[in-house]
C-alpha cells in the first residue's frame, strides 16, 4: 500500500472482555527509530506482542485450555502486506524480530549457546559475525560466555537478551523495555548500540519504554500512549518540548 | 436352556488364551454329543468368558476380583472354570468364591496355599478344585529326572536359578528339601529372580565358577527364554533340567533361533504341548486341538487340565443329577476319570492327584530337546521315549 | 466494517470475591446449591437401585474418588504423586495387620490404618520433601514398586502370597454408606480447608515457594501437613478396601492405583477437588461398562482417556462449571 | 501458635544492648568460579536508610541474599541484633523481622490482589496479631493494600494479580512485605520497570515507613529517587565494597564514577536542580 | 568373575541408555513426557516381527520399514493428541499414557502373546573375551548405543535444529521469537523419540521376546535412568544408565538378584535427595537463583 515497513490500523486487543488496546494506529517507516513511550500498562508489550506474532500464539494456547479469552481487531501491515493473523516464526522470518521484557533468555543453555539458538535462522558464519559484534557491546558476556543465563545477574540476562536479539539480523527490531534493571552506565552503552544499530546498520527499531529519559533525546519519532489509546505523537524533540511529556516523564 | 461355564482368566497370556480354547473344544464336544445330562433332560453348555488380567503387572487384585463377580452376578454359571493366574488372586478370590458358592476348577495358580485353606475350613471353601500340577508334584518330577542325571552321569553339583513368586520359591524349597539335601547332592547357589528379569549373565557366570554340573530353573515368564538363550551363548558347561515355560511348545525350537538343544523341560501336565505314545488320548487331544484352532499348543501349563476340568464337571452334575453347587461339590470330590492327563482324582485339599503312573493318577511330562529339533519324553519311565543326553561338549563325571 | 466479538458474562450473582455476595431470592439459593446438593443426593438414592455387581462398582468409585480427591488435595501443594499407590498400600497393609494379628474390628482398624499409613508415608517421603516437579513426582512413582520389592525379597507381612481371610464389614449398606459418606465429608471438606487460609498457603508454596518462604513460614512443615493429611485419605481407602475383599497383598501397591486417580482428575478436572470426584464417577463405572469388550476393554479406556483430554482439555468439571456460570454473547465492535 | 523464641513481636522492639543493628562481617559467596560477594562489611543502624547501588552482576541481590539467608555465605557472618544469623533457614530470619522483597515479581497469577496478601498475614510472625477466623485477615490484606495505593473503591484489590499492570504487582509486592511488620525491610530493585509517576506515588510510601522506626535497604539504579531518600549508600563494583558514605559524597568518587555511572556521568543527577522540583 | 560381571554390567548400561534415549530427547526438547514411549518400543518390535513372518519381506526391510512406521506413528501422535493439550503436563502424561494402553493392549487382544514373538539376531555368533562368552549383538547393542549417544550429544549442541531443540524445551515463548515453529520443533521431537524407541527396540528385543508388558518396563526403565540423569540432558544419560546398569549387575552377582530392583531404586532415591535435580540436572538450581 504505502512506503511504510509497518502500518498498524485501527488494532484493538481484548483479554477476555478488557481492552488491551484501543484503536491504535501507528507507522514506522524504513530505517526508522521510533519510541513508544507510555506509563505501566499502557498497552506497550500488547501492541509489540501484536507486532511480532506472540498474541496469535498466545491465543491458541488459550483456547486450547478452554474458551477464546483473547481477540485481535484492527490490521498489522508488513511492508504492504498483512499479516495481522500470520503465525510469529513466519514473522521472524519477514525480519520482525522481537526482544520480550523481562529478560528472557534460556536460563538451563549458556551464553554462547542462548546466542546460537538465537541464530536459528541465520547461517553459522553470520552467527559468529554477530557473536562478535555483540561481545563488544556487552563485554561482560564474553567473560561469561560459559556460563548457564539462568545463573547470570537481572542486568546481565538483560544485555543477553538483546544480544540474542541482534544475532537473529532483524530488518524491524522490537525492543520492549530494554532498560529495565540496568545500570546507568549500561543503559548509555545499550542506547548507543540502538543508535548505532539504526544508524550503521540500518536496522529500523521499535522501542518501547516507559522510563523515558534516556530514550526521548535520541528517538526520530515516538509515541505516547496511556491507558491501550494514542495520546500524542511527534518527533523526538517536539515530545520533549511538550510541558504534558516534560511532567509526566522527566519530573519536570 | 444352556449351562453357563465361566472363564474369568487372564486371557492376554497365552496359557489363558489356550486354556480358554481348550475349555471351548470340549464343549463344543460334549454339546455335539447332545449335551450334559441333568436330571432327565439334556442341556448343552456355554461358555462365557471374562478377561481378569490378573497375570499383567499393575493389576490390582480387587480388579480381577470384581471381574469374576461380575461374571458370577451377572451370568450366573454353574461353574468356574481355569480361573486366576497369581497365587494371590486365587486366594483372595477363595472368600469370594465361598461366598457366591459356585465350584471353581482351577488350573493355573499353583501354590500349596489354596489347598492349606481347604483343608482348614473344607466346608467354607470345598467349592474350589484344582486340576493342574501344583508345587509339591513338580518337585516330584524335577526329582525324578534328576535322580536320572545323577545316576547317569554322576553329576552332584546343582545351581537353582529360580523366578521370585510363591509356586517357584516353594518347588525350589521343596525340592532341596526333599531331595538334594537327601540324594547327596550340593546345591552350590540359589538365585531367585523377580518377574521381568531380562539378564542372567551375573548368575550363569556364577554357575561357571562354582563348577554346578546341573541348572535346575523353574520359570513361567516370558523373559525367561533370554536365560536359555544365554546358556547357549555364554557356552555354560551345565545341563539345564527345570521347567521354563517358553521351552514348552514345539514352536521353541524356531523362536530360539534353534538354539536350545539338549534343554531339560519340564510340561506341567500330559497333553499341555506334549503327548506321549503310550497315551493314546493324549496325542487326539493334541491333534483335535491343531485341527480346530490351526495352531499346536504352545503352552505347558493350563490347556490339557482345562479340557479336562470339563469332562470332569460334566461327569459330576450328571452324576448329581442337578446343578446345585453342594451336591455338584460332593460328585465332584468323588471324580474317578481317565483322559488326556491319566487318571483324575482329587485329595482332601481338592487338588488332583499327580504320580508317574497314568493309571492311577494325572501325570506330567519331563522332555529334552534334541540337538536336532525333536523332542524326546524322558520321564515319567513308564513312558519315556528315550533318555536323558548329554549336550555337545560336556562330559560326565564318571 | 462491523465486527462481532463474542463476550463472557458472569451469570446471576456476581462474584466480586470468592465468599462475599447477598443472597437475594430462592432463585440464587438454588442457584448456588444446586451443584452442591446433587452430589449428596446421588449418593443417599442412588445405591439401592443398583443391581449387586454395580453397588460394587459404586465402592470402587468411592475408593478412586478417594485417592483422586488426595492426589487434587497434593497437587494444591505442588506435589504432583504419580504414587496414590504408596497411601493406599499403606493403609491397605495397615488394617490387614492389625486385623490379622491384633485381631482388630474394622471400624477400629480402618481409622487407626488410616493414620498409621499416613504417618509412615510421611515418613518415607520426608527426605524427598525438598524435590519438585516432576521429581518428586518420579520418587512417588519409584517407592511403591520398591516397596513391592522389599517384601517380595524379605517376605514379610505374608510375602507374595499376601494375607487373606481378613474380617468383612457387617454389611453390604455399611460399606456403601461408609465409603460413599467419606467421599463426600473429604470432598466438602477439603473444599473448605483449600478456600480458608491455610489452603492459600498450600497454593502459595506449589505456585511460589519462595514467596512463602520469605513470608517467614516454613514450607516444609506445610508440605509435611499436607502430604499427612493426603497420605491418610489415601490410607483410609486402602484399609477400607482391604475389608472389603479380606484380602491385602503385594497388588494394593499396583499401578493403577497410582495412575487411575490422576486420569480421574485430569479428566474431571483438576484444582477443586469437585473434578476428581467427577472424574472418578465417571472412569470407573466407564472402565467397569467396557467389560463387555473383553480384551479390548482396555484398549477402549485407553483411547477414552484420549478423546476426553482431546474434547475437554480444561477437565470436564471446570468446563460445566464454566458453562454453568456465564453465558456468552455477541456484541459488535466498531 | 507459632511464637518466634517465645519472644512478642512488640517485645522484639526494645533497645539492643548495645548490639549493632545489623552487623555484616567479611562477607564472601563464590559460585563456583565466580566470586560474587567477597569481603563486605557494612554496619546499619536502627532507622537508617541504606541505598545499595552498583553495576549489573555487582553483587547486590547476591548480598541481599545472604542477609535474607536465601543463600549461604561462603565466608563471613551476619548479625541482626547481636544474633548471628547467617546460617539460619530465611524462614527463621523473617521471624526475626527481616523482610524482603525479589527483583522478578512473581505473585500468585490467578487469585486476587489481596488474597495474595494473606500469605504474609499467615506468617508466624503476625498470624496471632490478626483473628483466626475465616475472612478475618481478608479485612487486614484490604487495608494493607489501600496503604500502598490500591484504591478502594476501584476494586483494584479484587482482580486477579495476573492481570494487574506492573506497578501494583510492585506494590503488591512491597505490602506483602510490609505486613510482616519487620524491622528490617530489604527491597531489591523496586522503582525498575515502574514509570516516573509510578515512583514518586511509592517514594512517600517509603517515607512513612521510616518515620514509623524501620529500617531500610534498598537496591536500586534509580540513582535519582534513591538519593532523594537515602542516608548512606554502598556501592558494590565486583562484589567489593568500593564505596561508603552520604550520596553526594559517594558520587564525588572517581571509582564510583568510572564503574557505575556512564560517560555522560550522571552526577548530574545528584546536584541536578531538576531533583528540587516536586 | 569380577571381569566378566563388568563386561555385562557394561552392555546392561548400553541397554539402559539406549531404552532411555528416546524418552529423554523427547522430553528434553518438546517438554513431553512421552509416557506411550514403552508402546512405541513394542509397536516397532512387533512391527518388524509382522513384516518379516506376515508379509515376508527380508528382515532388514523389515526393521527399516518399522523404524520408519514408528517414527510417523510418534508425529501423528503428536499432531492430533498432543498439540490440543500442549503445556499442560499432567494432561499430555496422561494422554499420551492413554495411547500407549490402547496401543499395548491391542496387540494383546490380537493375540501377540507367545513366546514365538521374537526377532532374529543382527549378527550371530560369540566371542570368548577376558574370561566370559559375549554374543556379537550384546556387542552390537554396545556399538549402537555408543554410536547414538556421541550422535545425539553432537547433534544437539551443534546442528541448528538440535538448538532449536533446545531453545523450545527451555522457553517456548523465547523462542517463537527466533522464528523456531514450537509445534513442528515438538512434532519432531516426539517422532524422534518414537524413532530412537524403534531403534532401541530392534537391537535388544532378540535378546529376548516381545511382549505388551514389555512396554510398562521399558517406561519404567526409561524413566528412571532420566530422572537419575537429570530430565534431558545426554550426558546425564550416560552416567545414569553406568550407574543403575552396575549396581544391577553386581547386586545380582555379589548381593543376591532379588535384591537387583530393590539396590538400584535406592540408588535412584539416594542421588535425588543428594543433588535434586539429578546427576546432571540444573532445574532447581536455577528455579532457586534469585
Ligand atoms: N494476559 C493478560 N490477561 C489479562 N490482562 C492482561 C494480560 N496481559 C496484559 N493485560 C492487561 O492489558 C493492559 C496492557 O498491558 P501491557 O502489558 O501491554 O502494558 P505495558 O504498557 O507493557 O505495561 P508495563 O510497563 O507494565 O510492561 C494492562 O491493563 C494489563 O493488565
Ligand atoms: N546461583 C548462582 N550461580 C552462579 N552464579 C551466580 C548465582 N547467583 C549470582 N551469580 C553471579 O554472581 C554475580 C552477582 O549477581 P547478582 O545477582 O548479585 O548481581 P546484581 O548486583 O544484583 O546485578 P543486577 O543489578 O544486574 O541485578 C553475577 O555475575 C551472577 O552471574
Ligand atoms: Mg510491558
Ligand atoms: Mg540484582
Amino acid at each position: 500500500m504505502t512506503a511504510d515497513l509497518l502500518r498498524i490500523e485501527n488494532l484493538m486487543v481484548f483479554f477476555e472482555n478488557a481492552l488491551a488496546v484501543n484503536g491504535l494506529n501507528l507507522t514506522v517507516s524504513e530505517g526508522e527509530l521510533v519510541g513508544v513511550i507510555g506509563p505501566n500498562s499502557a498497552g506497550k508489550t500488547t501492541l509489540v506482542n501484536t507486532i511480532s506474532g506472540l498474541i496469535i500464539d498466545m491465543a491458541i494456547k488459550e483456547k486450547r485450555k478452554g474458551g477464546e479469552r483473547i481477540t485481535v481487531y484492527g490490521a498489522v501491515w508488513f511492508r504492504g502486506e498483512e499479516i495481522t493473523r500470520e503465525r510469529p516464526d513466519r514473522r521472524v522470518r519477514r525480519g520482525i524480530v522481537l526482544c520480550r521484557e523481562r529478560h528472557p533468555v534460556f536460563p538451563d543453555s549458556s551464553v554462547m549457546e542462548n546466542l546460537k539458538i538465537a541464530g536459528y535462522l541465520r547461517r553459522r558464519a553470520e552467527i559468529r559475525k554477530t557473536m562478535d559484534e555483540v561481545f563488544g557491546l556487552f563485554p561482560v558476556l564474553k567473560d561469561y560466555r560459559r556460563r548457564k543465563a539462568g545463573f547470570l545477574s537481572g542486568g546481565e540476562q538483560q544485555m543477553l537478551a538483546i544480544g540474542m536479539a541482534l544475532v537473529a539480523r532483524p530488518t524491524l527490531l522490537l525492543l520492549d523495555e530494554p532498560l529495565l534493571g540496568l545500570s546507568p552506565r549500561m543503559q548509555e552503552s545499550v542506547m548507543a548500540a540502538v543508535i548505532h544499530l539504526n544508524e550503521a546498520a540500518g536496522i529500523t527499531v521499535l522501542l518501547c519504554e516507559q522510563f523515558a529519559r534516556p530514550v526521548l533525546p535520541v528517538i526520530g519519532r515516538g509515541y505516547v500512549v496511556e491507558n491501550g489509546m494514542l495520546t500524542m505523537s511527534g518527533t523526538g524533540a517536539e515530545l520533549m518540548d511538550n510541558p504534558e511529556v516534560k511532567a509526566a516523564y522527566f519530573g519536570i | 436352556e444352556p449351562i453357563v461355564l465361566g472363564v474369568p482368566t487372564s486371557l492376554g497370556f497365552l496359557e489363558g488364551k489356550e486354556s480358554l480354547r481348550a475349555v471351548k473344544m470340549a464343549v463344543e464336544e460334549i454339546n455335539a454329543t447332545g449335551g450334559v445330562m441333568v436330571g432327565d433332560e439334556k442341556r448343552p453348555f456355554a461358555v462365557e468368558s471374562l478377561d481378569i488380567r490378573d497375570a499383567a503387572p499393575g493389576v490390582p487384585v480387587p480388579d480381577a476380583l470384581l471381574g469374576i463377580e461380575k461374571i458370577i452376578l451377572e451370568k450366573k454359571p454353574a461353574a468356574l472354570l481355569v480361573g486366576p493366574f497369581r497365587s494371590e488372586a486365587l486366594l483372595a478370590a477363595m472368600d469370594l468364591i465361598a461366598k457366591h458358592r459356585v465350584p471353581m476348577l482351577g488350573t493355573i495358580a499353583m501354590s500349596p496355599a489354596s489347598e492349606a485353606k481347604i483343608k482348614e475350613k473344607p466346608a467354607k471353601y470345598k467349592y474350589i478344585f484344582r486340576l493342574c500340577l501344583n508345587a509339591k508334584y513338580l518337585v516330584k518330577y524335577l526329582a525324578g529326572s534328576m535322580a536320572f542325571i545323577k545316576e547317569r552321569f554322576g553329576f552332584d553339583k546343582v545351581y537353582i536359578l529360580n523366578q521370585d513368586v510363591a509356586w517357584a520359591r516353594k518347588t525350589a524349597e521343596i525340592t532341596t528339601q526333599v531331595y538334594f539335601d537327601k540324594a547327596g547332592w550340593t546345591v552350590v547357589g540359589h538365585e531367585a529372580f523377580p518377574t521381568g528379569t531380562t539378564d542372567f549373565s551375573s548368575a550363569l557366570m556364577k554357575v561357571r565358577a562354582k563348577g554346578a554340573q546341573v541348572i535346575l530353573p523353574i520359570f513361567d515368564m516370558p523373559q525367561s527364554g533370554i536365560l536359555v538363550k544365554q546358556w547357549n551363548g555364554m557356552k555354560v558347561p551345565a545341563v539345564m533340567a527345570g521347567f521354563i515355560s517358553p521351552l514348552a511348545g514345539p514352536g521353541a525350537w524356531k523362536t530360539f533361533d534353534e538354539k536350545i538343544g539338549g534343554a531339560v523341560n519340564c510340561n506341567f501336565e500330559m497333553g499341555s504341548a506334549i503327548s506321549s505314545e503310550k497315551m493314546e488320548q493324549s496325542v487326539e487331544f493334541l491333534d483335535a486341538y491343531e485341527k480346530r484352532w490351526g495352531e499346536p499348543i504352545q503352552a505347558g501349563h493350563g490347556p490339557a487340565p482345562s479340557y479336562e476340568s470339563v469332562y470332569v464337571l460334566k461327569e459330576a452334575i450328571e452324576r448329581a443329577g442337578s446343578l446345585a453347587p453342594d451336591a455338584v461339590v460332593e460328585e465332584l470330590e468323588k471324580t474317578n476319570r481317565t483322559g488326556v492327563m491319566g487318571q483324575i482324582h482329587f485329595d482332601e485339599g481338592h487338588q488332583a492327584v499327580y504320580d508317574i503312573n497314568p493309571k492311577t493318577a494325572a501325570v506330567a511330562a519331563v522332555f529334552q530337546w534334541t540337538s536336532d529339533g525333536g523332542r524326546t519324553l524322558v520321564f515319567p519311565p513308564e513312558l519315556a521315549a528315550g533318555e536323558i543326553q548329554l549336550p555337545e561338549g560336556l562330559k560326565p563325571a564318571k | 466494517m462491523t465486527e462481532r466479538r463474542r463476550e463472557r458474562i458472569d451469570r446471576g450473582i456476581k462474584k466480586r470475591s470468592e465468599d462475599v455476595f447477598a443472597l437475594a431470592s430462592w432463585r440464587e439459593m438454588l442457584y448456588l446449591a444446586g451443584p452442591r446438593l446433587l452430589p449428596v443426593a446421588l449418593v443417599l438414592f442412588l445405591p439401592p437401585l443398583l443391581s449387586p455387581y454395580w453397588q460394587k462398582v459404586m465402592l470402587s468409585v468411592g475408593v478412586f474418588g478417594l485417592l483422586a480427591v488426595s492426589w487434587d488435595l497434593l497437587a494444591q501443594a505442588g506435589m504432583i504423586s504419580l504414587g496414590q499407590a504408596l497411601f493406599f498400600g499403606m493403609g491397605a497393609y495397615g488394617a490387614g495387620l492389625l486385623d490379622r494379628y491384633l485381631g482388630m474390628p474394622p471400624f477400629l482398624s480402618l481409622p487407626i490404618a488410616a493414620v498409621l499409613g499416613g504417618l509412615v508415608s510421611t515418613l518415607l517421603l520426608l527426605p524427598v520433601l525438598r524435590l519438585r516437579g516432576i521429581y518428586f513426582s518420579m520418587v512417588t512413582l519409584i517407592l511403591p514398586l520398591m516397596l513391592v520389592r522389599v517384601i517380595e525379597a524379605t517376605k514379610i507381612f505374608g510375602g507374595t502370597e499376601g494375607l487373606s481371610g481378613l474380617t468383612p464389614w457387617p454389611s453390604v449398606w455399611v460399606e456403601m454408606y461408609l465409603i460413599l459418606g467419606a467421599l463426600l465429608a473429604a470432598l466438602f471438606g477439603f473444599r473448605r480447608m483449600l478456600a480458608a487460609d491455610y489452603g492459600l498457603v498450600l497454593k502459595g508454596i506449589r505456585d511460589n515457594d519462595r514467596s512463602v518462604t520469605s513470608a517467614g513460614i516454613n514450607i516444609y512443615v506445610y508440605k509435611a501437613q499436607a502430604l499427612f493429611i493426603a497420605a491418610a485419605v489415601g490410607g483410609f481407602a486402602g484399609a477400607f478396601m482391604t475389608h472389603v475383599y479380606l484380602f491385602v497383598g503385594m497388588p494394593v501397591f499396583a499401578l493403577d492405583y497410582s495412575i487411575l486417580p490422576i486420569a480421574a482428575a485430569v479428566v474431571g478436572g483438576p484444582g477443586g477437588l469437585a473434578g476428581a470426584t467427577l472424574g472418578a464417577a465417571i472412569l470407573v463405572p466407564l472402565s467397569e461398562a467396557l467389560r463387555g469388550f473383553g480384551g479390548l476393554r482396555i484398549v477402549f479406556y485407553g483411547v477414552f482417556l484420549v478423546v476426553f483430554i482431546v474434547a475437554v482439555p480444561e477437565g470436564i468439571f471446570s468446563f460445566v462449571r464454566r458453562k454453568y456460570h456465564q453465558f456468552e454473547r455477541w456484541v459488535e465492535v466498531d | 501458635m507459632d511464637r518466634v523464641d517465645g519472644v512478642d513481636p512488640v517485645d522484639q522492639r526494645r533497645d539492643d544492648d548495645g548490639h549493632p543493628f545489623l552487623r555484616v562481617e567479611g562477607l564472601g559467596k563464590r559460585f563456583g568460579g565466580i566470586q560474587a560477594v567477597a569481603d563486605v562489611s557494612l554496619d546499619l543502624a536502627r532507622g537508617e536508610l541504606l541505598g545499595i547501588i552498583g553495576p549489573n552482576g555487582s553483587g547486590k541481590t547476591t548480598l541481599v541474599n545472604l542477609i535474607s539467608g536465601f543463600v549461604r555465605p561462603s565466608a563471613g557472618e551476619v548479625r541482626f541484633r547481636g544474633r548471628r544469623i547467617d546460617r539460619m533457614p530465611p524462614h527463621r530470619i523473617v521471624r526475626l523481622g527481616i523482610a524482603r522483597t525479589f527483583q522478578m515479581v512473581r505473585p500468585f497469577y490467578e487469585l486476587p490482589a489481596y488474597k495474595n496478601m494473606i500469605i504474609p498475614l499467615f506468617s508466624p510472625r503476625v498470624r496471632g496479631l490478626v483473628g483466626g477466623k475465616y475472612g478475618d485477615r481478608d479485612a487486614v490484606a484490604l487495608d494493607l493494600l489501600e496503604e500502598v495505593g490500591f484504591e478502594r473503591d476501584a476494586f483494584v484489590a479484587y482482580k486477579p494479580a495476573g492481570a494487574l499492570p506492573q506497578g501494583y504487582l510492585k506494590r503488591l509486592e512491597l505490602a506483602k512485605a510490609m505486613a510482616l511488620e519487620p524491622e528490617l525491610l530489604i527491597l531489591d530493585e523496586l522503582f525498575s520497570g515502574l514509570s516516573l509517576a509510578e515512583v514518586a506515588s511509592i517514594v512517600p510510601i517509603i517515607e512513612k515507613l521510616r518515620q514509623g522506626g524501620m529500617t531500610l535497604i534498598m537496591i536500586e539504579h534509580r540513582l535519582r529517587e534513591l538519593f532523594r531518600i537515602a542516608d548512606r549508600v554502598v556501592v558494590l563494583n565486583h562484589g567489593r565494597k568500593i564505596a561508603d558514605g552520604p550520596p553526594a559524597a559517594v558520587m564525588e568518587m572517581d571509582a564510583v564514577k568510572s564503574a557505575y555511572l556512564g560517560a555522560a556521568a550522571e552526577t548530574a543527577e545528584t546536584s541536578d536542580p531538576e531533583t528540587e522540583a516536586p | 568373575m569380577l571381569i566378566g560381571t563388568a563386561i555385562y554390567a557394561l552392555i546392561n548400561s548400553f541397554i539402559l541408555a539406549l531404552m532411555a534415549m528416546g524418552f529423554n530427547l523427547t522430553f528434553g526438547i518438546s517438554g513431553v513426557a512421552n509416557f506411550a514411549y514403552g508402546a512405541f518400543y513394542v509397536m516397532a518390535a512387533y512391527g518388524a516381527w509382522i513384516f518379516t513372518h506376515k508379509a515376508g519381506l527380508p528382515y532388514g526391510v523389515a526393521v527399516m520399514l518399522s523404524i520408519g512406521l514408528t517414527t510417523m506413528g510418534g508425529a501423528l501422535m503428536y499432531r492430533f493428541v498432543l498439540m490440543r493439550v500442549r503445556g499442560q503436563t499432567l494432561s499430555e502424561v496422561i494422554a499420551t499414557f492413554g495411547m500407549g494402553l490402547a496401543i499395548l493392549e491391542l496387540f494383546r487382544y490380537m493375540g501377540f502373546v507367545g513366546f514365538e514373538y521374537t526377532l532374529p539376531n543382527l549378527v550371530e555368533g560369540s566371542v570368548f573375551f577376558l574370561g566370559v562368552y559375549v554374543d556379537y549383538q550384546r556387542l552390537l547393542i554396545v556399538a549402537v548405543g555408543a554410536l547414538m549417544v556421541v550422535g545425539l550429544w553432537l547433534f544437539t549442541r551443534f546442528t541448528s535444529l538440535g538448538l532449536a531443540f533446545r531453545g523450545i524445551a527451555q522457553d517456548e515463548r523465547t523462542a517463537l521469537t527466533f522464528g523456531m515453529d514450537p509445534d513442528r520443533i515438538a512434532t519432531i521431537a516426539v517422532a524422534f523419540g518414537a524413532g530412537l524407541a524403534a531403534i532401541a527396540a530392534v537391537v535388544i528385543v532378540p535378546l529376548g521376546t516381545i511382549s505388551p508388558e514389555e512396554g510398562y518396563d521399558v517406561l519404567i526403565k526409561a524413566l528412571a535412568v532420566c530422572i537419575i540423569g537429570g530430565l534431558g540432558s545426554t550426558g546425564g544419560v550416560i552416567a545414569a544408565s553406568f550407574l543403575i546398569g552396575f549396581a544391577e549387575r553386581f547386586t545380582d552377582a555379589y548381593i543376591g538378584s532379588h535384591w537387583t530392583m530393590i539396590v538400584s531404586l535406592a540408588a535412584i532415591l539416594l542421588v535425588l535427595a543428594v543433588k535434586p535435580s539429578g546427576l546432571f540436572g540444573h532445574q532447581k538450581e536455577l528455579e532457586e537463583r534469585i
